[in-house]
């Protein structure tokens, strides 16, 4: 254990080792100078630099959880091919970073060798941003790294080849909490709970602050009661719809529920701003049944669901583009989605949502 | 030990997560037991986390998120399995050396599993005992890394490649992010706001890093002026086959571009710079020679009052160090998120619960129509000035 | 007497109220009232009508409009003068007998000032005598005329010109309206309700009786199947100069129509039925043959929770006498107001309120993804159905 | 005075005439048969019919506010010219209707001999739909008449002739209630107050019911107080917007004053689902001073706006479409009109009003 003296001699507030340190000669020389770029097959792109300088990029799938053991592979890598220079991407890809094309044959020889798949780059399916699930976090309806591995196998094709019309972007988040851009993906995994929180009547007063955990809650479910003389909460089973918020302010309102906890089908969001503006996304389906290992009803109605963009979307269109050209009426047609209560907004902006024009196909 | 349920989650092409829980676990007492816990949680579709509980490194209020398991007594080397968040370097990049360094250090004390990276940008070391955090933050330290941010407070900012290796940048993320990261430390390492605050660059309107949907101040580069045309790469790009009127002039949202099979012509001022033009054929064209960046406030997940996409606050500031603008910018917002903003309120919350003018009344920005899609549709006037009568 | 202001509006080259109003006071006292109490507004820019008091006519709740003046005694001829709502024949048709008659009673009785028409639609008599209404309504009866609606009831319904006189009506929007109109004769005259109720008909999706922005039930007409199209029509328009490209073919929101100079063709599955086409070539195009009508709920002003447009509840519906289908409609969803609605409440806010899926489950419709433009963007959602454990 | 026998034997719920009666033998002989029409000049078109009879309709301007002198001329021409049918349209204008084209010449010249304009329709303004003002409403902020007067003189030539881009509708609204349909207008003239209500606290607990008063509020500022023992309410001012809703419920807290009640400018509505979707109408001058008897500071903002939409727009783009078409910023620079905090919303909706995009021009 760390003695007294070694805590108060560490440096603290440091900051991260500054980033020049590890950028490769090539990019150094070429820092903002990049004029263009080629996308060469699946996972290999080249930039060209206004110097004239190349630097050639392989990307590579990571499960994001990973062991050192892991690391110390794609380091050997990346010494063997690219003087140990790498980074990892926004969606926790490993990009090699390459001053000699040669390389990438070799390098992409290894990856395979290994089991770790090229692609992800241009019109792909790019790895899923995820969040901890049962792996780590108390809040998760769900587990994000077992949906992403049966959600990838399914559409591994789709990752190391670049046959899709436009960038697909799908996102697992383990609750409402929504840690990521669950919101704003082409397709989004959600876990859900369906029951409103169970309160620890003994517990509460002692943790849990009451008007904190009062406050908590979006939409005024939660009451302050005394129960035998001793404060507490009670919560309105009517207005509650489910968010665990109040289980993140007060642990004494556990809301996990192995039974009815599940996952909701989200679609058409995009963060670029890129032909149309920045959405979010919306909700396709419901809820369908936790049913690890493989959630086979998860990866079908992806996997329904991409299908049929690829085959209708065009080039360059986005999920939720493409939704709007052919219009959502059309989207449960095709997808075979039943349109039911639950996708009709009542929170907030639910009002500006509602048809209100005749404006309709069909 | 048996994990039926887990193991099928090897199968299939994808890489396994599983398989790397389980080499860890081959070292690690306490990846062995993350495993046996979550073979069990597969079981029981039910997570065996408990909630919360603090734990940290002295002088700091974040960086680690306690993490304790209700069957500890169960899988001992589950019982505590603290999260570690170590700010990553700008833009990801790393050399093989400072990786292993990092395994090193992790190995040593923690479960060897790790996120390269979450999703604030951190990289994350998963499943550290208490006792072992000061030992962890000495070496750590001492090998020159840093805490991100958890809590109330400023977290790790994270940034888009940038001008590392992109054509596109309209600034240096790289740069502006070390510096953000390094002005504000102590708002990083100590925290007193009101709730969490998230800072996200984005060297263009492509917006790699989803700066517009998950952060409290997005900095999303941008140009002004005209976009630069080179027209022999355009008729390249025509000949390899692109369908120039259907796949560009089709798909400008301005309808500002013009191609008579021969000449591209772009009508500048309808512009909205949203990139696709230059995103399909970059090596013909390119941004606007006057670059900086739009500022917007305010993106953030649903909880409480609903999801929220970042809202422009500053149509375009050149973004240049010593950056003393955007830090002053930075430092009205968080005067006014202090004096204003209830407990667990993000600022995207507080505009919308003040209203945008007063917000931007009070921290002194003149309002344009630039920042609304449309000016208001309801007579709910708040009229401040009136005549009084004598 | 002098009226310095006002008589500055019988200058310039629009028709002037104010030598409307110069006029009826040539005959009638009440109209001199207001001709002087209206200049005195002029001068210190301030209404003199006092607010409400209850008045009317024996048996009805509705129809009439007390209206005071708080200058009675300057202006005797205004001190009451109230407003008699008499519901308009539909499509605001008349013949100069029947005018004629009106003038007489009007003449007779009141100022002789009229609205032609109010804004829900009615016939409106302005500057009554509290003491004269009965009188009035006894004539106006005998003359086969009655009163409309005012407070909490069903409102005087309108509609457009409709098959009268107009290519696009898809279906009979005078018959309905007078049908719907004879129905609710005890609801027009006798408020029952939590607040206001419009019906507005319009027959196509031209709407020409703004039922989309102010009814709380907009029946509109609307259309199945394909567009038929005159080929030799479309090519007289273009001969006479129109460019189908341009005005007709960009200007379609659904992209649907193709135009090769020849030959005009239209998708009519991706067609919404926005009418512009038509609108444009009412000659050469016509609506599909199956007609009908879309049903829309809500619309209001901005009083109390902000304006709303009325929004889709039935995207298609056949609209014939007896009209069985359409009034089981209205009840239920006056049933459901009745039930659900606060004081004050109109429908559109109520639904709002409780949410339209909440509304339409309780009113046996089935939703439909034609009655919003997107599902909901945020997952807060009140999950009704789930396991039980044993 | 009517007798009580004449009260108790007049009919009840008779309802209006039966329309039927009122059609010329031509709109009974082609009810339902009308084929197209075709604008002929300004003020006049024909109904063709698939009997082949044809139905030429005059329009005429009204004031609206009109004696029955009015009518009775009206009815004359009528009489002179159509049989004695005539009918009024949705947006006030009298239209005659003819079965034979050569009364149509002789019917405009009686017209503009009395001086009742011809127009309206087609690509012109047409009349403005309006309300009562100080002519009959004890919650207006300012008259209707007068202002459609004046409005409509200066823009007099734009009835008259058909040269405007497309339909241009112009309402008039004395105050927040809104009758007619300024919301969802290509201009609208709102009557606005700027002022606390203020409150009679003499009267108010003898004519206002407390609780509905307090609720009447949209923005919760009302609250119920004590005052020298009785009961009254009391605004919390900096929560007021001044919509007035508190005075309609209850007559002890007007609003009206004149040193402050004013006009505001609105942009953009629409209601036809004609292309796009029928719009609310937006802020463009929150206030402009009551000014009778001629509103010349709202006469040449409104000019301004009609000139701009005029020389800008496209055939069939209406004001809202033109509007969004160049963008808000650009009608803000080309009208000259100052972009203020006022334009940006802060009712419910607001945060969806925000822009959230870098999608910008210039
Ligand atoms: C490496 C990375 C940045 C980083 O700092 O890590 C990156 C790199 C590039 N992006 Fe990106 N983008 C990266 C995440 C994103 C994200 C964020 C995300 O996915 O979470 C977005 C927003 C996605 C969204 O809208 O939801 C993003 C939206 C784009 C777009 C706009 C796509 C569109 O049409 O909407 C482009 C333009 C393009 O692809 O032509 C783009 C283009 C590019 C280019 C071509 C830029 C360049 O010239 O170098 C780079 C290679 C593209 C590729 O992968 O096809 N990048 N890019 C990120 C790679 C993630 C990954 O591993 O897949
Ligand atoms: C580890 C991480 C997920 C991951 O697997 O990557 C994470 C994990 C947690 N997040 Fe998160 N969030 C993480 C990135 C995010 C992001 C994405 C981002 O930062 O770009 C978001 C969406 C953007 C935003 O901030 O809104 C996010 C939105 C939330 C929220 C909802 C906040 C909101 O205002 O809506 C909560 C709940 C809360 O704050 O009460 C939350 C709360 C949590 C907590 C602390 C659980 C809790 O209720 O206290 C989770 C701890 C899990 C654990 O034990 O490991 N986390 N969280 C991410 C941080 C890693 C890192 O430092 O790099
Ligand atoms: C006379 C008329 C205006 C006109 O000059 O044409 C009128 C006049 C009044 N309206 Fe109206 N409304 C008239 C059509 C409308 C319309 C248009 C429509 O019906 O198509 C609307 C907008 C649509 C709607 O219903 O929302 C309208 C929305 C209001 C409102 C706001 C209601 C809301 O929910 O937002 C109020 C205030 C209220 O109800 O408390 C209101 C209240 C009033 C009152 C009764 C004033 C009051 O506060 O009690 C006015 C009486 C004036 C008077 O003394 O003459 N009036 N009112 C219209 C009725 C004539 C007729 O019967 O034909
Ligand atoms: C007579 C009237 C119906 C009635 O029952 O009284 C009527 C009659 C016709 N309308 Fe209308 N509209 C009438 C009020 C409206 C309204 C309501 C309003 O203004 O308050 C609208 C909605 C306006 C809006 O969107 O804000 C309306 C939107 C249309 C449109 C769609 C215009 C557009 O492009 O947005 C058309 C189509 C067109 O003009 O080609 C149309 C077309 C027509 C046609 C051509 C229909 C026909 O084939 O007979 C008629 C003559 C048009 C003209 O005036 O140019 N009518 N029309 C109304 C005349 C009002 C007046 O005196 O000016
Ligand atoms: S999304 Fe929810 S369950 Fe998943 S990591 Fe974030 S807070 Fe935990
Ligand atoms: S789960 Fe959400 S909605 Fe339900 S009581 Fe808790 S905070 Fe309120
Ligand atoms: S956001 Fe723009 S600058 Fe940054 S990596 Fe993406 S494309 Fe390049
Ligand atoms: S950047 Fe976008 S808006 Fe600008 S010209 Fe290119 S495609 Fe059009
Ligand atoms: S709404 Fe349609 S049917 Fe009715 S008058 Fe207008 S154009 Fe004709
Ligand atoms: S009616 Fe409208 S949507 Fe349909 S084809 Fe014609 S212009 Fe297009
Ligand atoms: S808009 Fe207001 S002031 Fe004008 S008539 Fe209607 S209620 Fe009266
Ligand atoms: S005027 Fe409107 S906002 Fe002001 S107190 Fe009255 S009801 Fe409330």
């Amino acid at each position: 254990m760390a003695t007294k003296e070694q805590i108060r001699d560490r440096k603290t507030d440091i900051g991260p080792p500054h980033y020049e340190g590890f950028l490769c000669p090539t990019i150094k020389r070429n820092y903002g100078k990049w004029r263009y770029h080629e996308i060469l097959k699946p996972g290999v792109m080249v930039h060209i630099s206004e110097t004239g300088d190349k630097l050639w990029t392989v990307r590579a799938g990571s499960p994001r959880l990973i062991s050192t053991d892991f690391i110390r592979l794609i380091c050997d890598l990346a010494d063997k091919y690219c003087n140990g220079y790498l980074r990892f991407t926004s969606r926790n890809n490993i990009e090699f970073l390459l001053g000699k094309s040669e390389n990438i044959e070799p390098l992409i020889a290894d990856l395979e060798k290994e089991g770790i798949p090229v692609g992800g780059i241009g019109r792909s399916i790019s790895n899923i941003v995820h969040t901890q699930g049962w792996v780590h976090c108390h809040s998760s309806a769900t587990d994000a790294s077992g949906l992403v591995k049966v959600v990838m196998d399914e559409l591994y094709g789709h990752f190391t080849n670049m046959d899709m019309p436009a960038k697909l972007r799908i996102a697992v988040a383990c609750c409402l909490n929504m840690c990521g851009a669950v919101h704003c993906s082409d397709i989004a995994i959600l876990g859900v709970h369906r029951t409103p929180p169970r309160i620890d009547h003994e517990k509460l007063p002692k943790i849990c602050e009451i008007p904190s955990t009062v406050a908590s809650c979006p939409n005024a479910a939660i009451r302050p009661i005394f129960i035998d003389g001793k404060k507490s909460v009670e919560v309105d089973e009517d207005r509650c719809m489910y968010c665990g918020n109040c289980y993140t302010v007060c642990p004494a309102m556990p809301i996990a529920d192995p039974l009815n906890d599940g996952v909701s089908i989200w679609v058409g969001g995009k963060v670029s701003n890129a032909r149309s503006m920045p959405k979010f996304t919306k909700l396709a389906i419901p809820y369908l049944p936790n049913n690890p290992p493989r959630w086979p009803e998860v990866t079908s109605a992806i996997k329904n669901i991409v299908d049929l963009y690829v085959k209708n979307a065009r080039n360059y269109e986005r999920m939720g583009e493409w939704i709007e050209r052919i219009g959502w009426p059309k989207f449960f047609e095709l997808t075979g989605i039943k349109f039911t209560k639950y996708h009709i907004d009542d929170f907030r902006y639910a009002g500006r949502t509602y048809r209100t024009t005749t404006q309709m196909k069909g | 030990m048996e994990t039926p349920l887990l193991d099928e989650l090897e199968k299939g092409p994808w890489s396994s997560f599983v398989s790397e829980i389980k080499k860890a676990a081959k070292k690690s007492k306490k990846a062995e037991g993350l495993l046996g816990q979550l073979e069990l949680s597969y079981k029981e579709k039910k997570t065996h986390w408990k909630h919360g509980g603090i734990v940290g490194v002295k002088g700091y209020g974040g960086g680690v998120i306690g993490r304790f398991s209700d069957v500890g007594e169960q899988f001992p080397g589950a019982a505590q399995f603290h999260t570690i968040r170590v700010n990553q370097p700008s833009g990801w990049f790393y050399t093989s050396d400072a990786l292993r360094k990092l395994c090193d250090i992790w190995d040593k004390y923690g479960s060897g599993l790790t996120n390269m990276h979450g999703s604030t940008g951190d990289t994350v070391f998963l499943g550290a005992s208490t006792d072992d955090l000061e030992d962890i933050f000495c070496e750590l330290s001492a090998a020159s890394w840093d805490l991100g941010g958890s809590g109330g407070d400023a977290r790790t900012p994270s940034c888009c490649v940038g001008p590392a290796r992109c054509e596109f940048a309209c600034y240096d993320t790289l740069a502006l992010t070390y510096d953000i990261t390094m002005t504000y430390q102590d708002e990083l390492h100590r925290p007193l706001f009101p709730y969490k605050w998230k800072f996200k660059m984005a060297g263009c309107p492509n917006d790699c890093v989803a700066s517009i949907a998950r952060s409290d101040f997005s900095v999303i580069g941008t140009w002004r002026g005209e976009i630069q045309i080179n027209q022999d790469a355009v008729a390249e790009y025509a000949e390899k086959g692109l369908d120039i009127k259907f796949e560009v002039v089709r798909r400008c949202p301005s309808k500002a571009i013009k191609w008579d099979g021969v000449k591209l012509t772009i009508n500048n001022s309808e512009c909205v710079k949203c990139m696709h033009c230059i995103n399909v054929m970059p090596k013909a064209l390119r941004q606007g020679e006057d670059k900086g960046a739009a500022i917007l406030v305010g993106s953030k997940a649903p909880i409480v009052q609903g999801a929220l996409l970042s809202s422009v606050i500053i149509p375009f500031m050149k973004i240049e160090p010593p950056y003393d603008e955007l830090k002053a910018l930075i430092r009205k917002i968080w005067d006014f998120w202090d004096e204003n903003g209830v407990a667990r309120e993000r600022i995207g919350e507080l505009i919308q619960r003040v209203g945008l003018g007063n917000f931007l009344e009070t921290i002194g920005i003149e309002p344009s129509a630039q920042m609304v899609i449309q000016p208001r549709d309801n007579p709910y006037i708040f009229y401040e000035e009136y005549y009084e009568s004598e």
